[in-house]
């Protein structure tokens, strides 16, 4: 047996023996706006299944939250094959996800590559075992798609920083312990002048006001720092060196939403959908405009979920994410927009219910995440950025003089 | 625009005024967030009324002005733009027409008056399921079953009902009705209606002549909304700064912009191509409607999204108004059948 | 009786009396390239048909090839009312075109505008009947889309210009007998160094040379000028005023275009050829994908038909062609575009011939069509340039900095 | 791309550079000015042959190296990077494949060692009218009829023809068989066939796991073909300049580029899918095939009006190399389904 087939069995045995019994094959609950918040682990989370902690505490002893990072740090110290067996068999079990945290998907990546020894020492272990929420600071009222028009200020005060300014699209701001954020350090240049640096949400001055979308969720807030008081050990990376570290987190935010896609709408399947509510002639959905229009969208969710897999097959060759997950990033928001678009038209009238009676659960949650997606090209870099990268960084076209 | 009359150009501008001072779209966000059952003010359905606009279909005899779908047309147009919500489309333009095209000289005296001072408010219901058939309806003479998507169905007064025997006018405090208000996205008084041998009065007006101008009223409105929302978008394209520039100067925006503009110049022809061939009488009403509520349903589509896209982050809040649009248009669209209906529709009716 | 009705009644009876038997109910052949080329007239005209030539003639002498021109340059002198009037007349004649010319639809309208009286004498009536083919030298080969970026240089010899450089894309230059032409008379400026000039295609240093297209026609020319010698009075205008009329004059070229939209690809409805092609079932063309596309580009030809019409209404109070006709340009090459794609895919493997045996000429000429039309969104200002001007001069957007 | 093996590599390398000095699209536009009756150059074709991908389906006792679809994917991409004419498709892949999946021993000892040495050109006869209906024909083992469409059907030394009782193996030089070369609007070796009662042997192989293989390696020599159109173009937009700028820096044309890139991405994704899952006797090759072939079809319609559209005026002229991807591109798209044809199928094989 080979190393990979034993450490396989290995693993089938320690599903077999810690995946609680109540969570066996309650499958990979989607991560969305509506889910379990649970989930997301952290210093105030509320438990609704203890059988969840219970597999979160296990699954974080092992350190498969994030299975490839060195074990030092609490990681799994797997290699990226076990790492996909490890996945394979969680996903045979029909295991739901352990944690859901920016800090495995965001942060971590980072850290390891730009943190200090105690950095990773002190935070690395926390995002593991889940025992940190994180939460993003990024946006600000002013600087969307240009990141770097950022200003929020973080002035030295010889011990410690000052930070003063609002960030703005903080995802769950109001539920998460930390945050990782973008600040800027010198008001004389643009990139060059920005720093990343992590604190305490619970320091004096850090206030969080979330926003209500159109879909009628609030996963984002706006949040407010008023002379908020940071160590001076927060800094990650160099002074005035945020940038690389900003466009390299980002580069991760879009792979982990290309790897997924993006969800919502629930789980009503669209042609099961246009079956259900417009109906089979000759075994043809009725409205043929409608079915070439599904057909289509399905091939195009079928090219991408096959151009995903070939180029995680092709990344494993190379080193981090590739420009290339642009395109993906890109893609994946249209595509959510044309199913959560096409779901609805399916559902006709009975697609356009904002709640109570009248309509099914399923009805009002293909709407909402209608609304919803259109947030998906916006968010993590809006599709017009997602096109400029890649027609500057992959296919060398050059700025407009 | 087409070439208005005087009459039309004063009555334009007397909307657009009105709109301004008194139903900006903050009246609109204000009805939704207080939880109006109606989904529309009546006071200020009065207020319209004063102004003309519920008589503009009914003969003078009767209390209005009769001066055509097109000059109707022109002030659903700018209701549409600030989202307005009224019975204008579904009672000055569709139960009036009904009457007027099919009602006897007692029905007509019975509620023609009201349409046009306001105090009689009417629906339309049409579709039986969650798509809009009206060639495939079950309901009969006999008035039993359920009607659905149906506009101002929980406020009306009146009721004019499609059957496969044609259309009936029912009461709204009629026995054997039973309506249910339903909580759309759009926070519009959309109804369901229950019929149980309900009592009604037949009208002798045939379906597909006042269903095509109640397609070709929507797409007048569907046409403001689309306008209005374009022109936010483009106020916001040479105010919002990014990367040191307006945004408003990149020239990937610039183009959708100058796309969606056309868009909206061929919409406008379309819509007011088939209104004025409703008020002429002219055989190719039916081909026309098709084209003007297919082309008004996409503009609007393209442009409610182009809207959200545009403004970044801060059009998916609600309270950014980018929102309302959206959820407005969606059910704009599918309202007396959407865009691929048409379609089917009009090359049906062009013989392929 | 009105005066119209007057004007109608002499008009019919004009008719009736002058167009030639064999012409009567010829109906309004296509301009295309591959028309008869003897409606372009000019000083080479071969004429094919002894009555066509009378007809230009006729018309010609009534000064109805520009009815509205005044009547002291040969034109008609009527006024638009009365210039629709004939216009219905003749459609109701199924009278043939007398005249295809540059000079009419281009050239004249701006002549009447800059043109010194002399010029006006001596061009305006020749160009009314038919006397003298006139092409445009506009484009070069590194001036397309920026034409104001043109080299062709125009040196002041004292006693007249010497004219150096090439053109591209001058239609029918190899048949014209005179050409308007934008030539450099400043280097040290861009738009403000350009002149407007008139020359004769026959003076010493003149060659055209054919451009083969990708449809296999050959309307455009490559035209080239050695030390040509131009009378000082040819120039038409300020010098270095140039630009002010060729912007105008690109005006009434888009206008000329978007109202007879864009031709070509034979006779064929698209609709017919779909129910010969492809068939019926149950009345629908038996392809529900290719019908609802089919359907979709016929809704739009009628929405952009209803649009032509609707603006010309609309400018009728209006002096000269408005910005909106650059949306009417890149609609009109859109939708030729799609026609041709969509005739062509309705024939299936019979769109796809070239010439000889196994292809009907319908067919050909749909595939020939679907070819030339590629043209249409480059020729006489690109669709990019269109929707550049729309949002700039339309939308008030502004130039990127 | 996906990931080689080291032969695969190796292969595509070959192929890069053998295409490179050997067939550019200059040889291509020769051929076609010269008028060569064939659509292509037996030499021509018979160095391939000697490259080996002859014979990448043959079995090694039949002269070939039996490499599978996705190697001969890899040649068929390069070769169509450059349109290089040839009956790659036709013989090394449609062909052999009928052979080796349902030839009998001694069919397969007659034709597959011509095959591999390209001493042997053959053509696969299908469609009867102008649109692809393999599930409608009408011709039966009687062979008696006409078949249009037909890659290489002038030139070939046999012709494996698709009836409904099954594959048919027939002569170039049968009796009862007459040729018609046709000139299609990509110069290349279509013909048209008419049978009458023509001399052929039956073939196991079903008509669908043929086609399939047919429509997969098109795919793939689309793909080369739209990616060659893609890297032509954006040199251009690196190179021309207007108003001062290299046109590559207007945002509208980046953006547009970027889409194309990423069609292409995902074309590629679905072609190598494809002939991985024929490789691997997948169960889903039928709707992999469709996804393919549709996909193939509208990147390279895109890319191909594209590349005329951002060359400009110098790309509308037949010196210019765009018009002949154009060209090319509408022919390919159509031949074995176009992408209307395959979302059909694609949503049928899926159950709606």
């Amino acid at each position: 047996m080979s190393d990979l087939e034993s450490f396989r069995s290995e693993v089938k045995s320690w599903i077999e023996d810690n995946l609680p019994a109540s969570l066996k094959g309650a499958g990979a609950r989607a991560l969305t706006d509506e889910g379990d918040a649970s989930i997301w682990g952290g210093k105030r989370v509320k438990w609704t299944n203890p059988d969840a902690k219970l597999w979160l505490e296990r699954m974080g002893a092992k350190g498969w939250t994030a299975p490839t990072w060195p074990t030092q740090y609490g990681g799994g110290g797997l290699t990226a094959a076990e790492a996909r067996v490890l996945e394979q068999e969680l996903g045979r079990a029909k295991a739901p996800p352990a944690l859901a945290s920016f800090g495995i998907w965001m942060l971590g990546p980072v850290l390891l590559e730009y943190a200090n020894e105690e950095q990773k020492m002190e935070h690395l272990p926390k995002i593991v075992r889940g025992e940190i929420r994180w939460c993003q600071g990024y946006s600000e009222p002013g600087a969307g798609s240009d990141l770097a028009g950022l200003r929020t200020q973080c002035v030295d005060e010889g011990d410690h920083y000052l930070i003063n300014g609002s960030k703005i699209w903080t995802s769950y701001a109001n539920h998460a312990d930390w945050i990782f954020c973008l600040v800027r350090t010198d008001n004389t240049k643009k990139h060059e002048g920005i720093s990343f640096i992590l604190f305490d949400m619970t320091s004096p001055g850090v206030e969080t006001r979330p926003i209500k979308l159109i879909s009628g969720n609030s996963p984002f807030c706006e949040t407010f720092f008023t002379d908020v008081k940071v160590p001076k050990a927060n800094l990650v990376g160099k002074l005035n060196g945020g940038w690389d570290i900003a466009k390299r987190l980002l580069q991760y935010e879009r792979q982990n939403i290309s790897s997924g896609g993006f969800g919502g709408g629930g789980g009503y399947d669209l042609q099961d959908a246009a079956k259900d509510y417009v109906g089979l002639e000759n075994g043809k959905i009725a409205d043929a405009d409608l079915r070439a229009r599904i057909a289509a969208h399905k091939m195009d969710a079928q090219a991408f979920a096959l151009t995903v897999r070939r180029l995680q097959e092709e990344a494993k060759t190379q080193k981090g994410p590739s420009p290339a997950t642009s395109i993906i990033k890109y893609a994946a928001a249209k595509l959510n927009q044309d199913r959560t678009e096409l779901l609805v038209e399916a559902m006709g009238s009975q697609g356009l219910g904002w709640d109570g009676e009248g309509y099914s659960p399923a009805e009002i949650m293909a709407m909402r995440g209608l609304l919803r997606a259109k947030g998906n090209s916006i968010e993590g870099g809006t599709s017009e950025v997602n096109l400029n990268v890649v027609s500057k960084r992959v296919l060398g076209l050059l700025d407009h003089q | 625009m087409a070439v208005f009359t005087e009459e039309q150009t004063m009555l334009r501008d007397a909307a657009k005024a009105w709109v301004a001072e008194k139903s900006p779209v903050t009246t609109f966000r204000k009805l939704r967030d207080g939880g109006n059952a109606d989904g529309f003010d009546r006071a200020v359905w009065r207020e319209m009324a004063q102004m003309g606009w519920a008589g503009i279909l009914v003969p003078e005899e009767f209390g209005g002005t009769e001066l055509g779908c097109l000059t109707l047309g022109i002030v659903l147009e700018e209701t549409g733009r600030t989202l307005t919500a009224s019975p204008l489309l579904s009672t000055a333009l569709i139960a009036a027409s009904a009457l007027v095209l099919g009602g006897t000289d007692a029905q007509k005296q019975q509620w023609l008056p009201g349409i046009a001072d306001g105090s009689a408010v009417a629906a339309f219901a049409v579709d039986e399921g969650a798509h809009h058939h009206p060639e495939k309806l079950a309901m009969t003479k006999a008035l039993t079953g359920t009607k659905t998507f149906v506009a101002e169905g929980g406020a009306a007064d009146l009721v004019i009902v499609a059957t496969k025997d044609g259309l009936f006018l029912v009461r709204g405090d009629a026995k054997g009705l039973a309506r249910r208000r339903l909580s759309s996205v759009d926070s519009r008084g959309l109804a369901r209606l229950t019929f149980d041998r309900a009592e009604g009065e037949s009208l002798s007006a045939s379906l597909d002549q006042v269903l095509d101008r109640a397609r070709a009223g929507l797409a007048a409105e569907m046409l403001g909304t689309a306008a209005q929302a374009f022109e936010i978008t483009l106020d916001y394209l040479k105010t919002r700064t990014q990367f040191g520039q307006l945004i408003g100067t990149f020239q990937s925006l610039q183009h959708r912009a100058a796309k969606m503009y056309t868009e909206l110049e061929l919409t406008r022809s379309c819509v007011e191509a088939a209104l004025i061939a409703i008020d002429k009488g002219a055989n190719d009403v039916p081909q026309l409607v098709a084209l003007a509520k297919a082309k008004a349903s996409e503009t609007l589509h393209l442009v409610s999204n182009e809207m959200i896209q545009m403004h970044g982050g801060i059009g998916m809040t609600d309270a950014h108004d980018a929102g309302l649009y959206l959820k407005r248009a969606r059910v704009a669209e599918a309202m007396y059948g959407g865009a691929s209906y048409h379609r089917d529709r009009y090359a049906s009716l062009m013989g392929y």
